[in-house]
C-alpha cells in the first residue's frame, strides 16, 4: 500500500489533478469576484498552481536538492535546477504585479469610492 | 508515504483555496490566501525545491500578504463589495 | 430575488464550463512529461562544477540566466515606481496623524531589527552555498522594517539613502555585466577567478555572490520602500474628510 | 556594438533617473532624447550589415541566452527605435506645456516600454522573452494609469488584470515546452517541436496563441483595447499602436513560423484577423469619441496585418511589413498630433478635429488620415497595394473582395472626419504648436509622402525581412550557437 504511494506515477497523478483542480479554483474566482482584491487572490492561487505543477512533475523520487554540501561532492541524482530558477524569477514577478495592482485600487477606491470592477464603467462606447 | 504526505497536504490546500475564494469577507479571504502559501511552503518542501520554498515562505506567505492586509486595512476597501 | 437566481445561476455555468474546459486539459497532461530529451537543467548540472558554486540554483539565477535576473529586478523596479507614482502625496494636503508610541513595542521591536536584519545578510551572503539569496534575504530585510513600522507608526525611513542603495546597486549590476564585456568579451560573463577547489566556500564562485549581493540591497531597498509606502497610506487621513 | 547595449542602456538610464531629478528636468528630456537617438543610429548602422548578428549572455547558447537580430528582427528594431527618438521628441514639449511632478516616473516607464518592446524581439529564449513581455507589460500598466484621472486609473486596472491572465498562459506554455522537451531556447524548440506529443503541441500553441493574442488585440481577445486606449494619454496611445502592438505580433508570427504552424493554423489566423478587420471598423463607425475611434482603428489596421503575415505566402508577408511600417508611422503621427489638440481644448469628442484653428495640424491630420485608409500618394496606398498584389498572386481573391469592401466602410468614417475637419461654420480655437513639433509631424508627414512615392526604399528591406521569417535557417543556427 505505502509503496503504490511512493512511486513516480503515483505521485505525478496526485500532481496534476490537484494543482488542475487549484487552478479552475483560481479561475473561476478570477471570472467572478468583483473585488479587485479577491481577483488579485485568484490570480495568486493560479499562479500557485502552476509554481507547485512544474516544480512538482520535475520532482522524481529518491533524488535530492541541487546543493552540494558536506555528504555529496558532485552534481548527480539531483532535480532539475532550471524550473526552480524560473519559478523564482515568476514568484517575484508575481508579487511586484500585485502590489502594483493593489496600488491602483487604493487610487481608485480614493477618487470613487468603490474597488468593484463590474462598476467600473466610465469607459464604453 | 511521501505520497500521502502530499495528498493531504494538496487537499488542505485546496479546501483552504476554496474557501478563499468563496468567502464574503476580504480579510478572511487574505488569511486563507496565506494558508495557500504556506501549504505550497511545505510542498515546495517536499519536491527538494529549497530555494523556491524559502521564496514562497518570505514573499508569498509573508510579504504579499502583509501588503494586502496594509492595502485594505485603513481605506476600508473590504467594507465594499460582498459576493 | 430574482436578480439572485440569475446570478446564480451564471456561477454555476461559469464553474461547470471551467471545470469542464480543465478536465479535457487533465487528461493531456497527465503522461506531460516526456523525458525524450535530456533537458537544459540536466547540462547545466554537469556544467554546474565549473562555476565552483555548490548551489546549483543559485548558479542558473546570476549566472546561466543573469539577463532574466537583472531584467526580473527591472520588473521590481518598475513596480515600486508605479506605487511611488499612484501613492505618493505632493499633490494633496494631509493632516499629520500622530499615534502613541508604546515603549516596550519599540525597544522590542529595535532589539529584534538586528536579528532579523542580520538574519537577512547571512540568507544573502550564503546565497551560493545554501538555500536563499538575493530575493529571499531582501525580502527578510524588508520584513524587518515593516516590523518596525508596525511598532512605531511614526517611523520615517531615510528616502535618500533607499534611493541611492537602489539607483547604485542597480548600476552597479549593469556594471558588472559590462566589465565581464570588456575583459572576457561576454556580457555577463564570470571575470573573476573561480577554481573548482574552493567549493562550499564562503569566497568562491567568482562574481555570482558579488550579483547575489547585489540584487539583495537592490530587492532590500525596493520592498522597504514599497512596505513604506503601503504603512504610510494607511497613516493618512485626507484634511477635507476630517 | 553588442546587441546587450539595446536593453542595458535604458535599464541604466532608469535605474539612474532619480540623480537627473535632482539635477534639471531639462537634463532629463535631453538624455532621454540622446539615449533614443543613439540607439536609432545604431540601428541604422544595423542596415549596412551582414545579418545575423548575436551576442550572448553570461555563455553560449542552447545554454545560456542570447540576442540574435537578423532581417526580419531588424526591420521592428528600426520602427521601435524611430518611434521611440520621435515620442521622446515630443515629450520634449509636452512636459514644458504642462507641469507634471512626476515627470521622471514617466521617463522610466517610457524608456522600459521601448526596452521591454525590443527585448521582445531580440531574446532567443522564449523565458526571456517572458521576462520582457513583463516589463513591456508592467510600464504599459503604468502609463495607462499616468494621470491619475478615474478614467486612466480604470484603463490601467482593466489592463492589468487582462495582462496577467495573458501572462498566465504563457507561463504555462513555457512549462508544458520545458516538461516536454526540456529546452527553453527558440532555436532547440523549432527544432525539437515536431517530437511534442501531438495533443499537446495543439494546447501550447493555443495557449501561446491565447496569451500573445491577447495582447497583439487579436479578436475575439481584443474587447480591453478600446477601453485602454480610452483611458490612456494620446501620446501613450501613440506608443501602445505603434511600439507595443508590434512587438507582440513579431512575437506571435516569429514563432508561428519558427515551430511551422503555418501548415495548420494559417486558415484559422487568417479568418480572425478579417473578423477583427471586419467588427472593428463596423464598430468604429459609430464612436463618439476620438481616442476610442482610432483604437477601433489600429484594431482594424492590425486585423489585416494578421490576414496578410498569416498568409504563407511571401509577396503579401512582404506587403504586410511594409504596411506594418506605414501603420506605425501615421497612427504614431495621428496619436501625436491629436494629443496637440486635446491638450489645448481639454476634450475628447470626435468634433474637436473641426475645433482647432492651424493649417499645418490640418494638412499633418488629413496627410496620416488619407494614409492608414490607403489613399495615393502616401505609404498606406502602398502597403495595401502589396498586400492586394500578394493575394491576386495567390489567387486569393476572396480576400482582396473582402479588403476592399471593408475599406469602404472605414473610408466612410475617415471622411466623415475630414468634413468635420473642413467644415468652415465651426468657431475654430487657435492652437499654439511648438517649434518642436513642426520638426516631429512635419518630418513624420514627409516620411509618409516619401515612403508613398519612393517605395523602393523599404521595399528591399522588406522583401530581405521576409525571406529571413520564411527560411529562417540563418537565425535557428545562430540561436542554436552554431559557429560561434
Amino acid at each position: 500500500m505505502l509503496d503504490f504511494f511512493n512511486s513516480n506515477e503515483t505521485i505525478h497523478f496526485i500532481i496534476t489533478v490537484s494543482t488542475m483542480l487549484l487552478f479552475t479554483i483560481g479561475l473561476y474566482g478570477v471570472f467572478t469576484q468583483k473585488n479587485l482584491v479577491k481577483v488579485l487572490i485568484s490570480f495568486d492561487i493560479m499562479e500557485t498552481a502552476l509554481f507547485l505543477f512544474f516544480i512538482g512533475l520535475h520532482y522524481d523520487f529518491g533524488r535530492v536538492a541541487p546543493i552540494v554540501d558536506g555528504n555529496l561532492n558532485t552534481f548527480t541524482n539531483m532535480v532539475d535546477p532550471v524550473p526552480q530558477a524560473m519559478i523564482l524569477t515568476t514568484i517575484v514577478i508575481g508579487l511586484a504585479i500585485l502590489a502594483l495592482g493593489l496600488s491602483f485600487g487604493i487610487e481608485y477606491f480614493r477618487l470613487t469610492g468603490t474597488n468593484d470592477i463590474s462598476k467600473m464603467n466610465e469607459l464604453r462606447d | 508515504m511521501i505520497g500521502l504526505i502530499i495528498l493531504f497536504t494538496f487537499a488542505s490546500i485546496i479546501v483552504v483555496a476554496l474557501y478563499a475564494v468563496l468567502s464574503q469577507d476580504v480579510t478572511q479571504a487574505v488569511i486563507l490566501f496565506m494558508g495557500v502559501g504556506l501549504g505550497s511552503v511545505v510542498l515546495f518542501l517536499i519536491f527538494q525545491a529549497p530555494d523556491v520554498a524559502l521564496t514562497e515562505a518570505v514573499i508569498g506567505t509573508g510579504l504579499s500578504t502583509a501588503v494586502f492586509l496594509l492595502g485594505i486595512r485603513h481605506t476600508s476597501i473590504d467594507k465594499e463589495v460582498k459576493s | 430575488m430574482n436578480l439572485k437566481k440569475e446570478f446564480r445561476l451564471k456561477h454555476i455555468v461559469l464553474s461547470l464550463l471551467s471545470s469542464a474546459l480543465m478536465l479535457s486539459i487533465l487528461g493531456l497532461l497527465l503522461h506531460v512529461k516526456s523525458g525524450l530529451h535530456k533537458s537544459v537543467g540536466d547540462i547545466i548540472l554537469t556544467l554546474n562544477m565549473e562555476t565552483a558554486t555548490a548551489n546549483a540554483v543559485t548558479s542558473v539565477v546570476t549566472f546561466f540566466r543573469g539577463i532574466d535576473t537583472l531584467g526580473e529586478v527591472t520588473v521590481l523596479f518598475l513596480a515600486t515606481t508605479g506605487i511611488a507614482l499612484m501613492l505618493s502625496t505632493s499633490q494633496r494636503t494631509y493632516e499629520k496623524v500622530v499615534h502613541q508610541e508604546s515603549f516596550i513595542l519599540n525597544i522590542g521591536s529595535k532589539l529584534l531589527l538586528n536579528v532579523i536584519i542580520l538574519f537577512g545578510v547571512y540568507i544573502i551572503i550564503h546565497g551560493h552555498l545554501s538555500p536563499g539569496g538575493g530575493f529571499q534575504g531582501g525580502v527578510v530585510i524588508a520584513t524587518a522594517f515593516l516590523l518596525l513600522f508596525l511598532a512605531n507608526p511614526n517611523m520615517h525611513l531615510n528616502h535618500f539613502i533607499l534611493t541611492l542603495g537602489e539607483s547604485l546597486s542597480g548600476a552597479t549590476f549593469v556594471l558588472v555585466g559590462l566589465i565581464g564585456l570588456f575583459k572576457i568579451n561576454i556580457l555577463f560573463g564570470n571575470f573573476l577567478p573561480n577554481p573548482v577547489s574552493e567549493i562550499g566556500e564562503l569566497v568562491s564562485g567568482g562574481i555570482i555572490p558579488i550579483i547575489y549581493i547585489i540584487v539583495g540591497i537592490k530587492v532590500g531597498s525596493e520592498m522597504s520602500v514599497i512596505v513604506e509606502y503601503f504603512i504610510k497610506e494607511d497613516n493618512k487621513k485626507e484634511v477635507s474628510n476630517a | 556594438m553588442s546587441l546587450g547595449y539595446y536593453f542595458l542602456l535604458p535599464v541604466i538610464f532608469s535605474f539612474l533617473t532619480p540623480f537627473f531629478k535632482k539635477m534639471s528636468s531639462v537634463s532629463l528630456r535631453g538624455s532621454s532624447v540622446l539615449l533614443n537617438l543613439f540607439l536609432f543610429l545604431q540601428t541604422l548602422q544595423y542596415t549596412q550589415m551582414s545579418m545575423p548578428q548575436i551576442s550572448q549572455f553570461s555563455i553560449a547558447p542552447p545554454v545560456g541566452i542570447a540576442f540574435v537580430l537578423d532581417n526580419f528582427s531588424l526591420l521592428f528594431l528600426l520602427i521601435f527605435t524611430f518611434s521611440g527618438f520621435i515620442v521622446s521628441l515630443y515629450m520634449m514639449w509636452y512636459f514644458k506645456v504642462s507641469d507634471s511632478t512626476h515627470e521622471a516616473r514617466f521617463y522610466v516607464f517610457f524608456s522600459m516600454l521601448i526596452a521591454g518592446s525590443i527585448g521582445m524581439i531580440l531574446s532567443c529564449d522564449i523565458f526571456n522573452v517572458y521576462i520582457f513581455f513583463e516589463i513591456t507589460g508592467i510600464s504599459s500598466y503604468a502609463l495607462s494609469a499616468y494621470n491619475k484621472d478615474k478614467m486612466g486609473l480604470e484603463a490601467g486596472i482593466k489592463y492589468l488584470i487582462i495582462g496577467s491572465v495573458a501572462s498566465i498562459f504563457i507561463v504555462f506554455a513555457i512549462m508544458l515546452i520545458y516538461l516536454q522537451i526540456g529546452t527553453v531556447n527558440i532555436g532547440l524548440i523549432a527544432q525539437r517541436y515536431s517530437e511534442i506529443d501531438p495533443k499537446i503541441a495543439v494546447l501550447i500553441a493555443l495557449m501561446l496563441f491565447i496569451g500573445f493574442g491577447t495582447k497583439a488585440e487579436l479578436f475575439p481577445m481584443n474587447f480591453w483595447a478600446p477601453d485602454i486606449y480610452q483611458g490612456s494619454s494620446s501620446h501613450v496611445n501613440g506608443l501602445f499602436s505603434s511600439v507595443v502592438a508590434k512587438a507582440y505580433l513579431f512575437v506571435l508570427f516569429h514563432l508561428f513560423y519558427l515551430f511551422g504552424l503555418n501548415t495548420q493554423y494559417t486558415i484559422l489566423l487568417m479568418s480572425l484577423g478579417a473578423i477583427t478587420f471586419l467588427v472593428s471598423e463596423l464598430t468604429a463607425l459609430n464612436q463618439k469619441d476620438i481616442k476610442r475611434l482610432f483604437a477601433y482603428s489600429t484594431l482594424g489596421q492590425l486585423g489585416i496585418l494578421f490576414m496578410a503575415l498569416a498568409s504563407n505566402s511571401s509577396q503579401t508577408i512582404s506587403g504586410a511589413l511594409f504596411h506594418l511600417t506605414s501603420h506605425s508611422i501615421s497612427k504614431l503621427l495621428i496619436f501625436l498630433a491629436l494629443g496637440i489638440i486635446i491638450h489645448k481644448l481639454k476634450d475628447t469628442k470626435i468634433s474637436i478635429v473641426g475645433d482647432f484653428k492651424s493649417m499645418f495640424l490640418t494638412v499633418i491630420l488629413v496627410i496620416g488620415f488619407l494614409s492608414v485608409l490607403g489613399i495615393p500618394p502616401f505609404s498606406g496606398f502602398v502597403g495595401k497595394i502589396l498586400i492586394l498584389k500578394g493575394f491576386a498572386l495567390a489567387h486569393n481573391y476572396m480576400a482582396i473582395a473582402f479588403i476592399l469592401i471593408v475599406s469602404i466602410i472605414e473610408a466612410v468614417y475617415f471622411f466623415r472626419l475630414i468634413a468635420i475637419m473642413l467644415d468652415k461654420s465651426r468657431t475654430k480655437v487657435a492652437v499654439s504648436i511648438g517649434f518642436i513639433n513642426y520638426i516631429v509631424l512635419g518630418g513624420l508627414g514627409l516620411l509618409i509622402i516619401l515612403l508613398g512615392v519612393y517605395p523602393s526604399i523599404l521595399t528591399h528591406y522588406t522583401d530581405l525581412a521576409t525571406n529571413a521569417l520564411l527560411e529562417p535557417q540563418s537565425y535557428l543556427n545562430y540561436a542554436l550557437g552554431v559557429g560561434l
